[in-house]
Order: structure tokens, then C-alpha cells, then sequence
């Protein structure tokens, strides 16, 4: 295949969301179905690999589609954030995609068809997130793929699964319309163009103040970032099967709103004019506080997915921390932290799953012992902690430590504590459940039934990610290069 | 015959009316209707056309040159509003047929096209025409034959409803009726632009301000702008589904038209905002339309009473428009008048097919429809996502526009009220998606076909016309400001 | 005084209106609000025709000699005026008389009322089903 | 005039209220005379006091007479009575005078049609011609109206299946005309002169007060006689409902082809100038025409509605026959 590089970028967008139609066509024969699928997950990873490497030898890829409105036009071009995003959505895409077939056959669930759909359609959305060339494009997206992870989460159509679904539409939809679309009108009036631009988009004779308003309406709109108080939806979000808690937690939703925030902050404000609104300091204390208090909660959780979906919100405070922090490390170690998380906690929410499907255990207090019975799936739970936590050998090692640096070369020095104390909060919740699995001894129940190892399809999943984290730690080279160039390239042409 | 064109606007369904009774067969008179219906809608098309090009036409009946004889008049305004109104009659008559066969006795279905017929008459004629008092006529016209329409609903409220709107329509016509004699006791002219010329010369009479007040009041009653909107959710309600899917697109944007047509063309925006504090005021229940309308809407049982609702709703959006008396302001406003026609005129028509399958449009019979009638259930998800204001639909369009010119105001507080205005919405939208989707069908209840194709298409054509006007806004967005500019011009 | 002399007679055209509109306001009897409708209907006419009249003028039918007529416009409009008038009663007396047979009234309050409870009953319905 | 809106306002027994707002009608009209609106009072008359009595009678039989204790707000309406009034009386305050010939109303668009009538359109009743020439289309739109409120009543009232014991009915009618006889032979021989005098109204509208409309209530007043005492389905016999629709649609269809006859031959649509050789003529021709097709609409329209009304009675009884 020869395609133009600006063709594939389209294709990545398209592809997912016109495979649905194959994916209804195909609905009565399951495994053509999931061909469609794999099929299509595939060519979107290769093609944007194929962009990255096209990226390497410095080409500039954009394509334009129309113009919505006057001056706002639907358009895309790949930078680095946006490719490193789009690089492991794609990639763990993939991942899931292998994963859910294994897991939605095993609890034959109803439905797949629907799910399979919006599957796609999410995939396809964060595509679009991730290449969006402005403000408008990426709103766009953005709530389509709110839109289309709604059906997932309340895919089993229980009462409880309905009052999830509820919260989580209510919360993101609400915040986008309320405070994103409205800051995005804002900018509008007062910068007169929407797309990302080095150095910011605001002249510089605006009122500090009124920007600042902005900023904050900024963060609170980008519910999917889930700062305090708007992180609700997420262990709302829980009631849905586990591969879609993965692709909410890793690959699609949170990360969607993380990278909008970093997009927003670097490209729409500038660091520069970052670090000098009043309300900056604040919001970084707000991420802080998120951060330490999701740690605590995570901790006080018995339920082993809501312990997870807390301590994600601990790390997207991380990021967004990163992205306040308005330095250029801090961008760094924000960025990758993006991957680094995604890879760590896609592996623990399989393991998850893995543990629900072979042991149908879904509580922390009833693993004991589970790691004989389970000992890759634990293994791998624990790497993936550690990338977490950020201790070697996993690549959160380096995130973590491009936040401290960031933190200490602005001199925030409240900041660098919290990261420290949250750091040992990881640990306090994260490590006790491998340590469980394998050092305490089982209890007579579980050795009754005689739990084995999950099913290959699972295993496989789980393997790949994990070897990725710990891959990251040895090789960080080319994605440090992609997050240290955020902020040399000088942005793209815009809407021709 | 082009030279006519104006006046073929109104004539060609006013005389389609008594044909239909010497052609009795309803099927035939089904066809007929649809014809001069859609004939009427490629006039309209001719006619903005025209406009576009040329600039305001005027058309004198009778040869009498006015302000001696009636004149007709078309700009750019009345034009785009004559357009919305003959396409979404056409596309709803697509459906009108199957629908009535199942809602309205055989016997009566005759009647029924011709009432339809008239009171597209009616609306064309107050859009097109230049003199005032022609204006009441007409409004009369499609007045009287909204009542009756509404009238032939199968629940016995509709006649109670009807009754309703028959008193307060009554009521509003005949304050229409003082507020133009005070005009034409003032000025001696009933012909709107000499009406322009003359009036300022009086404006400052007591006299003028009360005729302004009086004819706004009677506007608003049409306009059913809340708290004068009493009548309109239970006509709506109880309706046969197609008068209804009519009406809620198009009725209320003829009322807004007269609000834009007498305040900018004839009054002048100096009197009606300067001397009176009327922008304030149209400010105030706008806002609180939006959000007491959308309020109660979220409380209703009957989906048609909720998108009722909304419709009293989306009014208030546009008066909020209104009242910003700017041009960017103007322009939102008729954008949302064109959007909001799409929006309601699919969710209505959807809901036409529902009762045709279901037989009613009880939330509680929405269980498990996302399944059984996958097309229908789809249309109203669009449309509702359009009514919230989701990027890719006419409804996010409407809602850029507003917000932009209610920012350029520098009035951040009403955005971020409008914005907020659309939470709302959603809550009432996801009500119908959740039962519809996530919930089993009702036990006991035979399983519910898809609706037929003569709704399918229709309903699509307009959730399609929803999503391409929402991305690809050239189209509406020209007109919309030419329009709005030309006012403009008119008032300066 | 001279203003006195000159309006008294819009006054008491207004008057008249307002009665009218009470009585279409404050009455619960279908048919008292149609009667209601009329009179305020009317005395609006009545306005129209007092604004048309010019003091010492005949009858605008043109006759060898006279000059001075009343404005016909106002005539016009009203004849127009009346038609739509009648039309309306007209319908709104149809109304009355199905809605009698539907409800069996024709007390605002009463069929009011009846409306409410439909909706219980309905509501009832789907319970049970 | 006061006083009978009080009393409307007062009485409880409905049958006396309609009788009195008739002759609230009859009252205005002769106000109208006193202010030269001839046409006005004539019309006026006929509807507000004939016809709309009628119906109103005719509702109360069906509906009964008496009315419940207005158990309402009257505060609430007496408050926005008064707001509303005041602001009117405010309003009043900078009006010409009534009766002042200097009034902008009299010397802006009317002279025109005073003094210019005569040479322009050669009618000396100026009311018809602003009324049919001037603002013909008004009278277009009027005479829709009517029509529409035709179709209204009919699809509301039309009754589908005549009742099973029509005897009944019948019986009931025939007794009750044996009654009347004498009254029955004075109408028999009356009728003939009602029509008569409709058609001389219909035709010398041009030069008296009269015309198309008033012509047509009268016509359809005589008919409305003939079926009050020989009863409907006699009158039914005399002229049939399918008839009576297509005359209906037909006067609307006449007017509107003149429009179009005119548009043909290149005048606009309602010049009658150019209906022929002479302006003139033509202007006389065209509002023959549409006069014509004003009074068959009317006519017709007024039967409709009558019928309809009387029809749904005896509907009713006979449903009360059924159930008794």
C-alpha cells in the first residue's frame, strides 16, 4: 500500500467509524464481525505509524475538510503531542480490541454488535482528538466520543449500569457544553482564531484576569481530565464490562481530556502566559489536592476496579500538574507520562479483568494466595505497579521523575512534595495486592475451586503490555525525543 | 409569469383549496395538496432566488399603486421565512396521508387537506404581504384553520384545546387589530413602508406607543412567548401528529417574523429600543422561557408535551436573539428560526410515526422501541442531540451564533445562562434515549413493526437536512445575515 | 373640556372593549366568552368607524354636489373586520357544541377538572399494564 | 350600550343574554348609520344581530341555558381589564379629535378614493369600490375566511351516518309544523320576496349601501327560514349538502379565475382594467364578477354552517332516542 501520508490520516478517522457499517452488516456471523474489527484496528496502527515515521523525516502532514463556520474550519495536521497520543491509542487499541473478543465471548455477552460499533466510532474520535488542528475540530470529536462511550458504559442495561451511564453523560456533556464550549467561545472573541499555535493564540494587551477565568473554565470543561470536584463520572464509569474500563482509563477517555488539557495549555496559552495568570497557581493546587485525595479514597476501596479508577485520577492529576507547572521539563514529563500511565494501567485493568473471568473475583480482600494459582497475571500486575508508583524497572520511572524536575526548576516546591507524599500513597495502595496474591496464604475457599490461569487470549494482552512498560524503561529515548519536541516545533500552517 | 411570482406564492394554495372539494377523493386530494404545496415551495425557491440577485420585489394588486392598493412585498427576510414554511409543509404532507388514514375518519379527511392548505395560505400571505391590515386577514385565515385543524384530534382534548387557542388567538388577532387602527389612525396609511416614512413624525404620540404595545402583545400571544404560551403546548399535544409537526416548525415562525417585521421595518429599532425599554424586557422573558419552559418540559409524561415544551423553549432562545438589537443578535435569531424548523419539524414527524405504530407517545411506551423501530428511534436521537446543540447538528450552529453575539455584547453572564439553558435539554432528551434504549419492552405488548417508509423518508430527509446544515452552514448562514443586514438597512 | 368633547367618544368605546374583555377573562361559560369575544370585538369596530367620521360628512355614495364624505377606508376594514368576526363565532360555537358532547359541559372549571383526571386515568392505566 | 354589556356581563340565564347581545348588534349598527357607514350598519345588522344570534340560539338549545356561579379570579381579569383600558385611555390622549376633518387619517391615503373613484373606477358607492377594487384582495381574503370557517364547522359538526330512526326525527318536525301552519304559508309566500330583494342588493351594491355579502347572508337567511319551519331534511331536499359545498368552493374559484383572467392579459393579479377594451368597463365587469362570487361563498357558507348546527341537534336527539 502507497498512500499519501494525508490520505492515511484521513483513513485513521474514517475507517473506524465506516467499519460499523461492515460491523451491522456482518452482525449474524460473529467472527467475520471481529475480523472487521481487528482488521480495521490494524490498518489504523499501521497507518499511524506509518505517519510517525513520515513525521521523523520531517515532513508536515495536514489535511483540511471544510469550513463549519466562517473562519472555523473541521481540520487536521500531526504534531508530536498529538502523535504520541494517537501512537498508543493505536497500539493499545489494538491490544484491547484482541482482549475484549477473548473477554465478551468468554461471558458470551449481549449486544456485541452495538458494542463492537461504538468500539470503532470511540477509536475513531480519539483519532480525531488526537490530530485536531483547532480548538473546534477537537470539541468536535471530543464529544463524539463522549457520545459514542455512552453505550458502553451502560452496556448491561441494568438499573445500576443506567444511573452510571447517567452520571457519566451528565457530567461530560454537561461540563463540555457549559464551561468548554463557553471558554472556547471565549477565546474566540478574544483571539479570533481557534488553532493551536506555538506560543499561544492570545495577543498580548489582554487582560490577565479574564484569561484566567478562561484557564479555569478550560480545566473544569475538560471534564474528561476528571479534576476535583469533576471526577465523579469515572468510578461512576465502573459498572462497564472491564475491556471498556480499560479503554476508558488507557486508551481513550481520560487520556482524550489530559491531552486536550496539555494541547490547551501549551498551544492555546503558552507556557509563557501560562506561568503569569492568577489563576494558575491555584489550579495547580486544585491538581495537587486531586492528586492526594484520589490516592487516599483509592486506598480505602475494597472493590478492586474502583481502587483502579481512583488511582487514575491520582495520575491524571499528574499530567495535568504537568501541564500547569508551565515549564518546559513539566510539559516533558507530563507528555510522557501520558504513555507511561496508559501502558501501566491498561496492564493492571486487564489483570482485572482476568481475575474476574478466571476466578470471579472482583474484591482486594478476597486475592490472597491468588498469585500461585495465577502467577503471570499477578507478576504482570505487579510491573505494572511499579510503572505506576514509578520505581524501575517500569517506564513511570521517568515520567515521575520529569515532574519533580519540573516542579523544582519552577520552584514549586508545595507541588514537589505532594508528588513525593502521593508517590508512597501509590505504593500503600497499589503493592498490598500483589503482595496478597502471593505471600498470604489462601484461604480454604478459594483452593476449593480450582481457580487456573486466565484464558490465552487475556494472557497475551497482558504479556504485550507489560513487556511495553518495562520496554519504555529501557528505550524512553524516542518518546523523550517526540515530548522535548513539543515545544521546538513551530506549529503548522494553519487552515489553507 | 415570473413577474407574478409573489403573488402565486399565496394563490396557488389558496385556489388548491376549493378544488380539493370538488375533487372529494382523499387519496387524489392527498396528491393535489402535495403538488400545489410543493409548487409553492419552488416559487419560494424562484423567489430568494430573485431576491438574492435583485433586491426587494414589489408586486401591486389590483394595479392600484399603493399606498392606494395592497402591496406585496418580498426581501430577503420574508423570502428565507417563506421558504422554511413551504419546504416543511411539503416534506410533512410526504407523511400526511398514511398518518391521517390511521388518525382522522375517512369522511373528514378531505376537509382535513383543505384546513392544511388554508393555513398555508395564511402563513404565506402574512409573509408576503406589504399592508398591514392584510396582515390581520390573513393571520385569521391560517387562525381559523389552525383551530379547526387542531380540533380534529382523536382525544376529546383536543377540542378542549383548541377552544383554548381559539379565545386566546381571538384575543390576540383583535389587539393586533387596535394596535394597526391606532397606527392608521396616526399616520392614515396602512401600507407598511409608508407606515415607515409616516411614523416618525408621531413617534413620540402616546397614541404610537400604545399602538407598538398593543400589536407586540398580540404578536406574543401568536408567538406563544412565554408567559403568554399558555395555549400552545396542549394544541400541540393533542393534534393530530401531523398538524402537529407542522405547526411546531413553522406557526411560531411567522408570529417571530411579524415581532422583526414591525419592530425593525416599521417601527425602527430607534423607537422600539429607545423610547421604550422593550429590548430589557423581551431580555428578561426570553431567559426565563428558556429556563422555566425547559424546566417543566423535563416533568412531562407525554414526549409531546416535552418537546411542546421545548418549543416554548427554543422561542425563548430566539427572543434572547431578539432582544440583543444587533446585527450578530438578528442573525442568530433567524439562523435558529431556520434550525429550529428542521429540529422540530423531524422530532415531531418521528413522533407521527410512533403513534402510527404505538399509539401513543407516553414516555412509558417508548420501552424498547430503540430496537424494535431502530430508524425512527435514531431520528429522534439526532434531532434531540440537534435540540441540545452537539456539534455536527443545526442546533450547535444556532447556539455558536447566539453565544457569539451575546459575547460581542459583552454580556458573559447571558452565555454562559444560554449554555446552561442546554443542560436542560439534555436532561429531557436522555429521558426518552434511556427508556427508548435501555429498557425492555413493555410485557404483553405485541411486538412493534418499523414505521412505514412514507414516514421514514420524510423524517430522514429533514434529520439529514439537520446534519447537513449543520456542517456545512454556507447556505443559511448567507441568507441569515443578508437578511439581518438588509433590516438593518431598512432601520437606519 | 374641548379634549373632553373630542375623546369622550373613544372613551366610551373603550369601555365597551374592556367589558367585553372581562367578560371573556372572568366567565366560566363557553358561550358567555364567544358573546364576550363579540362585544369587545365590536366596540373595536366601532373605533374604527369613529375614526373614519368627519364632522358634517355624508355617507361615502357619491352624489351630484356633495363634497364632504366620511372615510370609506375604515369602512372597508371593518366589513372585512365583521366577516372575520362572524367566522369566529361561528367556529367557536361548533367547538362548544362538541365539547358539550365530549364532556358534557361547558364550564371552563368543569372540563378543566375533566382534563386532569385523564390524564390520572391514563397515568393509572399504565400502571397497571 | 353600557348598560346591555353590564347586563350581558350580570345574567346568568343565557338564552337572555344572547337576546341581548342581538340587540347589542342591532344598537351598534345604528350607531354606524349615525357615523355613515352605511354598509357597516346594514352588515352589521344582519350578522350581528341575525345570523350569529341564530347560531348562538341554537348553541344554547343544544348546551342548556344557565350558567354556573362564576367561580373564577375575577380580580386577577379585573386587573388586566383595568391595565389594559388604562393603557387605551392613555393612548387616547394624543388622537385628533373625533370628528376633526384634519385628522391625518382623512388626508393622507383617502381623498383618493374620494374624490378620484368616480373617473377611476365609475362606482359611485365608494365603499365598494375600495372595498372590491382598491383592496379587492382584502375581499379575496375575507371571503377565504369565510370559506375556511365553513370547512372548520364542517369537519367539525358533519354528522357520518344519519341517524337509524330517522322516522323519528321526522315525526317530531312534521308535528311540529303542523303547528305553525299559518305562520308556514306567510313565509311560503315571503320567501320568493327575500330572494328577490338578495339578488337587488347583490346588484346594486354599486350604487346603494349592499353587496356581495350582505346579499349573500339574506339569501342564505331565506333558506334558513324555509328549513326552520319545514325542517332540515325538507330544506335538505330543496338544496343538497354536496351542492352547497361546491357552490362554496365555486364563488372562491370565481374570484380567484378573475384574478387570474386579469393576470392573463397582462394586467397584475385583481386589475380588473384590463378585463376589457375600456378601464372602466372592465372595473365594472370584474366587480360584478367577484361580487358575484363573494355573495355564492356567503350564501352557501351561512347554509353550511346552519346546517351543520341543525343537523348535530337532531343528531343528538335521535342518539337520545337510541339510548332511550
Amino acid at each position: 500500500m502507497n498512500l499519501s501520508l494525508e490520505t492515511l490520516l484521513q483513513l485513521c478517522i474514517l475507517l473506524p467509524i465506516f467499519s460499523t457499517i461492515g460491523i451491522v452488516a456482518l452482525r449474524r456471523h460473529q467472527n467475520l464481525r471481529e475480523a472487521v474489527s481487528i482488521f480495521t484496528s490494524l490498518f489504523v496502527f499501521y497507518s499511524v505509524v506509518s505517519i510517525y515515521l513520515g513525521l521523523q523525516t520531517g515532513e508536515t502532514i495536514s489535511v483540511h475538510w471544510l469550513q463549519i463556520l466562517p473562519g472555523l474550519s473541521v481540520s487536521f495536521t500531526v504534531e508530536p503531542l498529538g502523535m504520541i497520543f494517537a501512537l498508543i491509542a493505536s497500539f493499545l487499541w489494538l491490544v484491547t480490541i484482541t482482549y475484549a473478543i477473548g473477554y465478551m465471548r468468554g461471558h458470551n455477552e449481549d449486544n456485541q454488535t452495538r458494542f463492537y460499533c461504538c468500539f470503532a466510532i470511540a477509536i475513531g474520535a480519539v483519532m480525531g482528538v488526537a490530530f485536531a488542528d483547532n480548538l473546534l475540530t477537537l470539541f468536535i470529536f471530543y464529544e463524539v466520543l463522549t457520545l459514542s462511550t455512552y453505550p458502553l458504559v451502560t452496556h448491561a442495561g441494568t438499573e445500576a449500569a443506567k444511573k452510571g451511564g447517567r452520571t457519566y453523560l451528565g457530567i461530560l456533556l454537561g461540563t463540555s457544553i457549559a464551561f468548554f464550549l463557553f471558554a472556547i467561545l471565549g477565546t474566540w472573541m478574544i483571539a479570533g482564531t481557534l488553532d493551536f499555535t506555538q506560543g499561544g493564540v492570545f495577543p498580548v494587551d489582554v487582560d490577565t484576569t479574564l484569561l484566567g477565568v478562561i484557564l479555569v473554565l478550560f480545566i473544569f470543561g475538560i471534564g474528561k481530565a476528571a479534576i476535583m470536584p469533576f471526577h465523579r463520572w469515572l468510578p461512576a464509569a465502573m459498572v462497564a464490562p472491564t475491556p471498556v474500563s480499560a479503554l476508558l482509563h488507557a486508551v481513550a477517555v481520560v487520556k482524550a481530556g489530559v491531552f486536550t488539557v496539555m494541547k490547551v495549555s501549551v498551544l492555546i496559552f503558552g507556557i509563557d502566559l501560562l506561568s503569569i495568570l492568577p489563576t494558575t497557581q491555584p489550579l495547580l493546587y486544585l491538581a495537587g489536592a486531586t492528586v492526594l485525595l484520589a490516592s487516599f479514597i483509592a486506598m480505602r476501596q475494597d472493590n478492586l476496579k474502583a481502587r483502579l479508577a481512583y488511582s487514575t485520577i491520582g495520575q491524571l492529576g499528574y499530567i495535568t500538574i504537568g501541564a500547569l507547572l508551565a515549564s518546559p521539563i513539566g510539559v516533558i514529563g507530563g507528555s510522557m507520562h501520558i504513555a507511561m500511565h496508559a501502558f501501566g494501567k491498561i496492564t493492571l485493568f486487564f489483570c482485572a479483568g482476568a481475575i474476574l473471568v478466571a476466578a470471579h473475583k472482583s474484591k482486594v480482600s478476597q486475592l490472597d494466595g491468588l498469585g500461585r494459582r495465577m502467577p503471570i497475571t499477578m507478576a504482570a500486575f505487579f510491573i505494572a505497579s511499579l510503572g505506576i508508583i514509578g520505581i524501575p524497572p517500569a517506564g513511570g520511572t521517568w515520567s515521575k521523575w520529569y515532574l519533580l524536575m519540573g516542579s523544582m526548576d519552577t520552584e514549586q516546591w508545595t507541588i514537589l512534595v505532594i508528588l513525593l507524599i502521593s508517590s508512597l500513597l501509590n505504593i500503600a495502595y497499589l503493592l498490598p495486592i500483589p503482595i496478597r496474591a502471593f505471600l498470604y496464604k489462601e484461604s480454604p475457599a478459594n483452593s476449593a475451586l480450582g481457580v487456573k490461569e486466565a484464558p490465552l487470549a487475556c494472557l497475551i494482552a497482558i504479556g504485550i503490555t507489560t513487556l511495553a512498560t518495562m520496554a519504555l524503561f529501557i528505550y524512553p529515548a524516542p518518546l523523550y525525543e517526540l515530548a522535548s519536541s513539543i515545544l521546538q516545533t513551530t506549529s503548522i500552517a494553519h487552515g489553507q | 409569469m415570473l413577474v407574478h411570482l409573489p403573488i402565486l406564492q399565496v394563490i396557488v394554495p389558496l385556489i388548491a383549496a376549493p378544488t380539493c372539494l370538488i375533487l372529494r377523493k382523499p387519496k387524489l386530494v392527498w396528491l393535489f395538496t402535495l403538488l400545489a404545496s410543493s409548487l409553492a415551495f419552488v416559487i419560494s425557491i424562484l423567489l430568494l432566488q430573485q431576491v438574492m440577485l435583485t433586491g426587494t420585489i414589489s408586486y401591486e394588486l389590483g394595479g392600484w399603486s399603493p399606498p392606494w392598493g395592497i402591496e406585496y412585498r418580498i426581501d430577503k427576510l420574508n423570502a428565507f421565512i417563506a421558504l422554511i414554511i413551504s419546504g416543511v409543509s411539503t416534506v410533512v404532507l410526504l407523511a400526511a396521508q398514511t398518518s391521517i388514514e390511521k388518525e382522522i375518519p375517512q369522511e373528514k379527511q378531505t376537509l382535513f387537506y383543505i384546513l392544511y392548505l388554508l393555513s398555508l395560505t395564511g402563513m404565506l400571505g402574512i409573509l408576503t404581504t406589504g399592508d398591514a391590515f392584510n396582515v390581520f386577514v390573513f393571520l385569521e385565515i391560517s387562525s381559523l384553520s389552525a383551530y379547526s385543524l387542531i380540533a380534529l384530534g382523536k382525544d376529546r382534548r383536543a377540542l378542549w384545546a383548541s377552544f383554548q387557542y381559539l379565545i386566546m388567538g381571538t384575543i390576540g388577532a383583535t389587539f393586533i387589530l387596535i394596535g394597526i387602527g391606532l397606527m392608521y389612525q396616526m399616520t392614515g396609511t396602512l401600507n407598511m413602508a409608508d407606515l415607515a416614512t409616516r411614523l416618525p413624525e408621531v413617534a413620540e404620540t402616546r397614541t404610537i406607543t400604545t399602538a407598538y404595545v398593543f400589536f407586540i402583545v398580540g404578536v406574543c400571544l401568536k408567538l406563544a412567548l412565554f408567559p403568554l404560551h399558555f395555549w400552545l403546548p396542549n394544541a400541540y399535544t393533542y393534534a393530530p401528529s401531523i398538524v402537529t409537526a407542522f405547526f411546531a416548525a413553522t406557526s411560531t415562525k411567522v408570529a417571530a417574523y411579524l415581532l422583526i417585521r414591525f419592530t425593525f421595518s416599521i417601527f425602527g429599532i430607534s423607537f422600539s429600543f429607545t423610547t421604550l425599554p422593550m429590548e430589557t424586557l423581551f431580555l428578561i422573558l426570553g431567559i426565563s422561557g428558556i429556563f422555566i419552559a425547559s424546566t417543566v418540559a423535563i416533568y412531562q409524561d407525554n414526549i409531546k408535551h416535552v418537546f411542546a415544551y421545548s418549543s416554548v423553549a427554543q422561542v425563548g432562545y430566539m427572543i434572547v436573539g431578539f432582544s440583543l438589537t444587533t446585527h450578530a443578535g438578528l442573525t442568530a435569531m433567524l439562523l435558529h428560526m431556520f434550525n429550529h424548523a428542521l429540529m422540530k419539524g423531524a422530532l415531531f414527524l418521528a413522533l407521527a410515526a410512533v403513534v402510527y405504530r404505538v399509539g401513543s407517545t407516553r414516555i412509558a411506551d417508548f420501552q424498547g422501541l430503540g430496537r424494535q423501530m431502530p430508524l425512527t428511534m435514531a431520528a429522534i436521537v439526532v434531532g434531540g442531540l440537534s435540540l441540545i446543540g452537539v456539534p455536527l447538528t443545526v442546533g450547535f450552529v444556532s447556539k455558536w451564533y447566539l453565544v457569539v453575539a451575546v459575547i460581542e455584547k459583552g454580556w458573559w453572564w447571558l452565555a454562559g445562562l444560554v449554555l446552561l439553558g442546554s443542560l436542560l435539554a439534555v436532561i429531557y432528551v436522555w429521558r426518552i434515549v434511556e427508556t427508548a434504549y435501555f429498557k425492555a419492552p413493555i410485557a404483553g405488548r405485541q411486538p412493534v413493526k418499523e414505521a412505514p417508509m412514507a414516514f421514514l423518508v420524510p423524517v430522514w430527509l429533514l434529520v439529514s437536512a439537520n446534519v447537513y446544515f449543520g456542517i456545512d452552514t454556507r447556505l443559511s448562514v448567507e441568507i441569515a445575515t443578508a437578511a439581518a443586514k438588509s433590516l438593518f438597512g431598512v432601520a437606519q | 373640556m374641548t379634549m373632553i368633547l373630542g375623546l369622550y367618544n373613544y372613551w366610551i368605546v373603550i369601555v365597551l372593549m374592556m367589558i367585553g374583555f372581562y367578560i371573556i377573562i372572568a366567565h366560566g361559560h363557553l358561550i358567555k366568552k364567544i358573546i364576550g369575544l363579540n362585544i369587545f370585538q365590536t366596540s373595536v369596530f366601532i373605533f374604527y368607524i369613529s375614526v373614519g367620521k368627519v364632522e358634517g360628512a355624508t355617507a361615502p355614495i357619491w352624489q351630484e354636489g356633495i363634497l364632504l364624505y366620511s372615510n370609506p377606508l375604515p369602512h372597508v376594514l371593518i366589513l372585512t373586520a365583521i366577516v372575520v368576526g362572524i367566522a369566529t363565532t361561528a367556529l367557536g360555537l361548533a367547538l362548544i357544541v362538541r365539547i358539550k358532547e365530549a364532556y358534557g359541559s361547558v364550564d371552563e372549571d368543569e372540563i378543566q377538572s375533566m382534563d386532569n383526571q385523564d390524564v390520572a386515568n391514563q397515568e393509572k392505566e399504565h400502571q397497571q399494564c | 350600550m353600557v348598560g346591555i354589556a353590564l347586563a350581558v356581563n350580570q345574567i346568568k340565564d343565557m338564552f337572555a343574554v344572547v337576546m341581548l347581545a342581538g340587540i347589542y348588534g342591532l344598537v351598534s349598527a345604528s350607531f354606524f348609520v349615525a357615523m355613515d357607514a352605511v354598509d357597516v350598519a346594514f352588515t352589521e345588522a344582519s350578522v350581528g344581530a341575525g345570523i350569529s344570534t341564530l347560531l348562538m340560539l341554537t348553541t344554547v338549545a343544544m348546551t342548556g341555558r344557565t350558567e354556573h356561579e362564576a367561580s373564577h379570579k375575577p380580580l386577577l381579569a379585573l386587573l388586566v381589564v383595568t391595565v389594559t383600558g388604562g393603557l387605551l385611555i392613555y393612548g387616547t390622549f394624543d388622537m385628533p379629535y373625533f370628528g376633526s376633518a384634519d385628522a391625518p387619517v382623512h388626508n393622507h391615503v383617502a381623498p383618493r378614493y374620494i374624490y378620484d373613484s368616480m373617473k377611476e373606477i365609475g362606482v359611485p358607492n365608494m365603499v365598494t369600490s375600495v372595498l372590491a377594487s382598491y383592496r379587492g384582495f382584502d375581499t379575496f381574503g375575507e371571503v377565504t375566511v369565510i370559506f375556511t370557517a365553513g370547512i372548520g364547522v364542517l369537519a367539525l359538526l358533519s354528522v357520518v351516518r344519519r341517524p337509524k330512526n330517522d322516522a323519528a326525527v321526522e315525526a317530531i318536525n312534521d308535528s311540529m309544523h303542523e303547528k305553525h301552519l299559518v305562520l308556514r304559508v306567510v313565509i311560503k309566500t315571503m320567501i320568493p320576496f327575500i330572494l328577490l330583494y338578495a339578488f337587488y342588493v347583490q346588484f346594486h351594491g354599486d350604487y346603494g349601501p349592499g353587496g356581495g355579502f350582505q346579499a349573500g347572508v339574506i339569501f342564505a337567511a331565506a333558506i334558513i327560514m324555509y328549513a326552520l319551519l319545514f325542517g332540515l331534511s325538507a330544506a335538505r331536499r330543496v338544496i343538497t349538502q354536496p351542492v352547497v359545498q361546491l357552490l362554496s368552493a365555486l364563488g372562491v374559484l370565481i374570484y380567484g379565475s378573475v384574478g387570474f383572467v386579469s393576470m392573463l392579459n397582462g394586467g397584475s393579479f385583481l386589475d380588473y382594467s384590463v378585463l376589457s377594451a375600456d378601464p372602466i368597463a372592465g372595473q365594472h365587469l370584474g366587480i360584478l364578477l367577484i361580487e358575484l362570487g363573494v355573495g355564492l361563498t356567503v350564501a352557501s357558507v351561512m347554509i353550511i354552517i346552519f346546517f351543520s348546527f341543525s343537523a348535530r341537534s337532531e343528531y343528538q336527539q335521535a342518539k337520545k332516542g337510541e339510548s332511550l
